[in-house]
């Protein structure tokens, strides 16, 4: 039952991680920008959440708003910065995106000072649901996992069933014919920008009542998101899937199973600090594992 | 062109004998932490510092001064620039430091043949005890009190089954180690990442060992996270939790929102305390800044006035070192914490009290003191110190 | 006459696509053998593999009797065998003499040198200017790769291959996009090595081809359908059918 | 004289020059600064060498900076606590502790790269972060010696015949090694290795096809890069007589990144301007505001956006072309000789 639990935990981190890394690995695959600023976007949406579900008292007004602003703020980065980026190569747009992430954390300081604000949640947030018998399970969790595996069909249904998801994958694959196709090439950029940035508001309103909302929160996550995004395939939605839930799992299950087990095998003294460095760096031990069988990710976005 | 050169002539002998007069400020290094997530607790020693500065008009103990202020970025590298800097620029008097792994950085430079440096928060072990400095003090409190004295909170409250849980990293073994020293009963210690977000996978394992309360050590943001978790996972309701005062500063708090009532908070500063100096600060941070102050402000507070009273019995001569030492070593302030004094160590010997999170008069919820754990607490290194 | 360089059921699949398919080839020492076939014949995946940058699923490449099926393309110049490419594949921020300087180094093993300034070694210069003449691009020696024309590259083309002294030189369309003239000239360059190497043209240009080849080679469909003399294909009904007919077609 | 020339004479005379400067105005500070500028100098021209002319866009260049710094740590912290490491007592000699240091980073290059370069692009900066971030979290779990809190030093190396404890001798000590650094870096690019090294930044294929394989020149190259951040990291260690595992993580990385492209991508020089800039900015702006990034931000992205060359790029335009004049002159007429037979 306690492994079922942290089953669920671990789907609800690699949630948190897919819905970041699925908008990134598109930027990444159909634009080429390597965007550092990604987990700002993050940031702003939980700020926009908590600070609108604090003024309003409304938890879903707060959400709506996490979705707004960011997607508002992505626009606006978008038209300024990184339309500018898209013929740049990779080193360029890392520093530029990088400058991004330096401004908005200041600017975040600004507007809403360094005290992190608490997101107010309805009462039925806090409640628990019987998953199995004898397994409660916290509603704030289980929305977190609902709302990835949302995203996830979601995203399966665009893809594969859309106009637009066509322009998308026609787009990972050949710049030029989507543009002879006669589409707009820059306005599908901003779109996909914008849609990209709009996932990062919403992981941010779910994150708010969970953790921290701070500034540098996206950071903490960002690299971890681009592990994600490497270890699936850069590029590949399927391949983003993938990667948050091998990530998450292992991080999780790592967590929960390393240190007890290496405490049986080894004196206290090393076991502790030999679980702390193994878990610290589990994400990246995983990447290096994977690249190093698969130079390109478990699933590439093109064979 | 003669006459502007005369008269800038005089403007300069002007200035310089203004400048006699007027006695040259004593310049104060301000080493913090105000940029990356945990920039609030330099923040608020710094505005503590200041207010402290302002209410004496520009002066301290009757001495005026400047104050310096530089961020560190919780970079330890940087943190010894800036001091290396302030050194070569003449600075002899420091303080600020937030965290113990830049302070470990900044140490030796900062008290380095007559410099002075006075801790207002982080107090790592190896100073307080063999290599305690005659010119370091720390007036806040020596690292490893707190937890003993959350230990000893845990032992009055009835607990004999517990699980610790800290992030694996210098500060959070250090934290673990001092709260086994003084908690009696058994406990189960589970290491966190350094800068966790999620702590779904600790909290279910808590839930199985089924303790009777948590001890938790994560400053700052991982703090947020944890008791925002711990309150949705719903074993607040079920297992209490006693923490040290950096996992629930009043910032915390207010961060964390409702489900942080009921956590037994441990704190060398009692808010709440009836104490004229303390009812005056609160007052007069609360009308400057517009917020509570937190621990951290308190202590920035109390340095600033420490170093207050030492200048005013030397009249501001950094000079003369063991004179500003001994002064320093009298302690002669009013500390908004109660009674105050320095062990042979030069680290804070204060009163340690168990606070709980729940509503307030207002409403609100705030940290309500419950008892008062230990009075004038010394910590368990200061036989080490050879001083 | 013994065969320099054989291909031997040599066989290619990406995915579904079938790129070789029996591929049987022989190359005999000083002879110039050319291999025509129709757009998406696999010519260029048939040179791929003969210097080693795509590993065949199954077949045998043998280079003076030794197999070289396995053996990685780095090592293959080394064992005598020098290509040149469809695209021109050459170091456009270099010199002409720079880039052939490279060339050389190279063959002779000398790559590994960290101090004495390339651009300054007249042991590698003198050598490298030598082979500019050769192909008449002495004028230019010191100009960018980048500033040349179109045809001027496939000109270093030519001279980078013929820079590593190798007894099998692999051509791939030296002539691929080259006007009337420089196609001619090109011709008599080429004509100018034959009998010095054991040379594998890949042409589309049936004039040059015919002018210059011992033997010629066709492939359809990744599969070598018939070998023979000039005038051999030239009659040959299969190849008008194959391919001739569809391009006067 | 070429503008080239003019620009290398005059940031030789500037840190020829500074410590007369700093005394003349009483800063004794500049020379610190300038020191950490030498040392930062030196680590962001040594993963130019990988950007610039490999192509090898290297996220992890911080390990070395901090293996280097922690290996001269490690062994002043057993000279000064009397434990011997493994039998040997320790040494405070440059001579000694320094070729140690720059061995553990020459094996690290060698495992590192090794696995690395079986990638490449986006793969490749993410493979080399991942190792980067492993030896992070191995030193922060070092608790023998700090943790995540570092070590400190007693004192500076000894080098027969300098007083390293004394700034100026140190500082010079620092700028005679970036300049040999960068000299030895020019002289490496022109070389045939270097040739081959750009050439396969130009062509893999071609250079393939010349008989070369290209990951034993990437992999020296890797080497080559690790062993001078690692030197600048033994230097920073016993200038800040600290070290800690954020040396060696993924921020410092960034940083060093950003200098090489704010300098000038492939100019070796560049990214020592490049790291004056960026530390010189920091201390500047953090010292007006404390919202220095406000502004740091955007000034980043106006040299990113309008400055594509960087401030070395900036200095050369409208020069000449410096390596073809200087080909051309180096090359004496070549006698017409006869073509092979």
């Amino acid at each position: 039952m306690l492994l079922l639990e942290q089953l669920l935990n671990g789907l609800q981190y690699s949630a948190l991680l897919f819905l970041l890394a699925s908008g990134l690995t598109l930027i990444f695959g159909i634009m080429g920008v390597i965007n550092l600023a990604h987990g700002a976007f993050y940031m702003v949406g939980a700020f926009c959440a908590a600070y609108t579900a604090m003024a309003s008292g409304s938890f879903w007004l707060g959400g709506l708003a996490a979705l707004a602003g960011s997607a508002l703020y992505g626009l606006v980065i978008e038209t300024a910065i990184i339309r500018r980026l898209y013929n740049r190569d990779h080193l360029d747009q890392v520093l530029a995106t990088l400058a991004v992430v330096f401004f908005t954390n200041e600017l975040i300081t600004l507007l809403f000072g360094r005290s992190p604000p608490a997101m107010p949640t309805p009462e039925w947030y806090g409640a628990f649901v019987e998953v199995l018998p004898g397994l409660m399970y916290p509603v704030s969790r289980l929305l977190f996992i609902g709302a990835g595996l949302l995203v996830a069909v979601g995203m399966w249904l665009l893809i594969n069933h859309t106009r637009l998801g066509m322009l998308i994958r026609a787009g990972a694959d050949d710049h030029e014919m989507v543009g002879a196709l006669g589409v707009n090439i820059g306005r599908l950029y901003t779109l996909v920008f914008v849609f990209g940035c709009a996932l990062c508001g919403l992981a941010g309103f779910m994150a708010a009542p969970l953790l921290s909302v701070e500034i540098g929160m996206g950071e903490k996550v960002l690299i971890t998101t681009f592990v994600v995004i490497v270890v699936g395939g850069v590029g590949s939605v399927r391949g983003a899937l993938v990667g948050a839930l091998l990530i998450g799992m292992v991080d999780s299950l790592g967590r929960a199973y390393v240190p007890p087990l290496l405490d049986q095998l080894l004196p206290a003294e090393t076991s502790g600090a030999l679980s702390a460095g193994l878990l610290s760096a589990s994400a990246y031990i995983v990447m290096a594992l994977v690249l190093l069988v698969r130079p390109r990710g478990l699933l590439p976005a093109r064979a | 062109m003669k006459k502007t050169l005369n008269l800038a002539m005089l403007g300069a002998v002007l200035a310089s004998s203004l400048n006699a007069l007027a006695q040259e400020p004593v310049r104060i290094g301000f080493i913090t932490t105000l940029s990356t997530p945990a920039g609030y607790l330099g923040e608020d020693a710094r505005d503590a510092f200041r207010l402290a500065i302002e209410q004496e008009g520009g002066k301290l103990g009757g001495v005026p001064v400047e104050l310096l202020v530089e961020d560190d970025g919780l970079q330890p590298a940087k943190g010894k620039q800036i001091v290396d800097r302030m050194t070569l620029d003449g600075i002899s008097l420091y303080t600020g430091v937030m965290f113990s792994n830049v302070l470990a950085a900044v140490v030796n430079a900062a008290t380095q043949g007559d410099r002075f440096y006075i801790s207002a928060n982080a107090g790592p072990s190896n100073l307080a005890g063999e290599q305690c400095k005659a010119n370091y003090f720390a007036a806040s409190y020596q690292n490893d009190v707190p937890h003993e004295m959350a230990g000893v909170a845990a032992n009055d409250l009835g607990y004999q089954k517990m699980v610790i849980l800290a992030p694996n990293y210098q500060a959070g073994r250090d934290a673990l180690a001092g709260f086994k020293r003084t908690f009696k009963g058994e406990v189960s210690e589970i290491y966190t990442k350094l800068n966790q977000l999620d702590f779904s996978v600790e909290l279910a394992r808590v839930r199985a060992l089924n303790p009777d309360a948590v001890f938790q050590f994560h400053p700052g943001g991982a703090g947020i996270n944890f008791a925002k978790q711990y309150g949705s996972s719903g074993l607040a309701k079920s297992i209490p939790m006693v923490v040290p005062v950096f996992s629930m500063d009043e910032r915390m708090l207010a961060a964390t929102g409702n489900v942080a009532e009921g956590v037994n908070v441990v704190s060398g500063w009692n808010p709440q305390s009836d104490k004229p100096a303390n009812q005056a600060f609160i007052q007069a941070f609360t009308a400057k800044y517009n917020r509570a102050p937190t621990m951290y402000a308190a202590q920035g507070y109390d340095t600033a006035r420490l170093i207050g009273s030492a200048l005013k019995a030397t009249s501001g001569n950094l000079e003369d070192a063991d004179a500003f030492r001994s002064a320093l070593r009298a302690a002669d302030f009013d500390s908004v914490r109660g009674d105050f004094r320095f062990g042979s160590n030069q680290h804070a010997v204060i009163d340690w009290h168990l606070l709980k999170v729940q509503a307030g008069a207002d409403g609100k919820l705030a940290e309500v003191p419950v008892k008062t754990i230990a009075t004038a607490q010394v910590d368990s290194y200061a036989a080490k110190c050879a001083l | 006459m013994s065969a320099h360089l054989s291909i031997r059921g040599l066989e290619k699949s990406f995915g579904a696509v079938k790129a070789t398919n029996n591929a049987n080839l022989e190359l005999a020492a000083g002879e110039l053998h050319a291999i025509i076939g129709p757009n998406g014949a696999g010519k260029s995946t048939l040179i791929a593999q003969i210097a080693g940058e795509i590993r065949p699923d199954k077949g045998q490449i043998l280079l003076g009797g030794r197999d070289i099926t396995a053996v990685p393309a780095h090592e293959r110049p080394r064992l005598g065998l020098a290509r040149s490419f469809q695209v021109s594949q050459l170091y456009p921020e270099f010199s002409l003499l720079e880039n052939l300087a490279v060339a050389i180094a190279a063959r002779e093993g000398r790559s590994f040198g960290f101090w004495k300034p390339l651009s300054r070694d007249r042991s590698l210069l003198d050598p490298a200017f030598a082979y500019l003449q050769q192909v008449g691009l002495a004028p230019r020696a010191e100009d960018r790769v980048s500033e040349l024309s179109h045809g001027e590259r496939r000109q270093l083309e030519l001279a980078l291959a013929l820079a590593q002294e190798a007894s099998v030189l692999l051509l791939d369309e030296p002539m691929a996009g080259l006007g009337a003239e420089e196609s001619a000239r090109m011709t008599e360059q080429l004509m100018a090595l034959k009998g010095r190497y054991a040379i594998l043209l890949v042409e589309h240009d049936m004039d040059a081809v015919f002018a210059l080849a011992d033997r010629i080679t066709v492939l359809v469909y990744g599969e070598t359908i018939l070998s023979g003399s000039v005038e051999e294909i030239r009659g040959s009904q299969l190849v008008r059918a194959a391919y001739l007919g569809e391009e006067h077609a | 004289m070429s503008r080239r020339i003019i620009i290398d004479l005059a940031c030789l005379a500037t840190f020829a020059l500074l410590p007369l400067l700093a005394a003349l105005l009483d800063e004794p500070f500049l020379v610190s600064l300038f020191t950490r500028l030498a040392i930062y100098g030196m680590a962001a021209a040594s993963l130019d060498l990988l950007i610039g002319y490999g192509a090898l866009v290297s996220f992890g260049h911080a390990a070395f900076f901090g293996l280097g710094g922690y290996v001269v740590g490690i062994v002043a912290f057993h000279t000064a606590q009397l434990m011997p490491l493994w039998g040997w007592e320790g040494s405070n000699s440059a001579l000694i502790v320094w070729p140690l240091a720059l061995l553990c980073c020459a094996l690290l290059g060698l495992v590192m790269g090794y696995l690395s370069l079986r990638t490449s692009g986006v793969q490749f900066i993410m493979i080399t972060l991942a190792f980067s971030q492993m030896l992070y979290f191995i030193l922060g779990s070092l608790s023998f010696y700090g943790g995540d809190d570092g070590i400190l030093l007693n004192e500076r190396n000894s080098l027969p015949g300098l007083d390293l404890n004394d700034a100026n001798q140190f500082y010079y000590l620092c700028v005679a090694l970036l300049v040999g650094w960068l000299l030895f870096c020019r002289r490496l690019v022109g070389s045939r290795f270097g040739f081959v090294l750009r050439g396969l930044k130009q062509s893999e294929r071609r250079t393939v096809s010349l008989g070369l394989q290209p990951v034993r020149y990437r992999l020296t190259a890797f080497v080559i890069a690790g062993l001078g951040a690692g030197l600048a990291g033994i230097l920073w260690a016993n200038y800040a007589l600290f070290v800690s595992p954020d040396m060696a993580a993924w921020q410092k990385s960034g940083e060093l990144m950003a200098m090489v492209i704010l300098g000038g991508v492939g100019t070796l020089l560049g990214p020592v301007l490049g790291a004056a800039a960026y530390l010189g900015l920091e201390q500047l702006l953090s010292l007006w505001t404390e919202h220095w990034l406000l502004a740091f931000g955007p000034l980043l992205l106006l040299v990113v956006l309008f400055g594509r060359q960087g401030i070395y790029g900036l200095l050369m335009k409208g020069a000449d072309k410096p390596r073809r004049a200087r080909a051309r002159s180096a090359l004496p007429p070549l006698a017409a000789q006869e073509v092979r037979p």
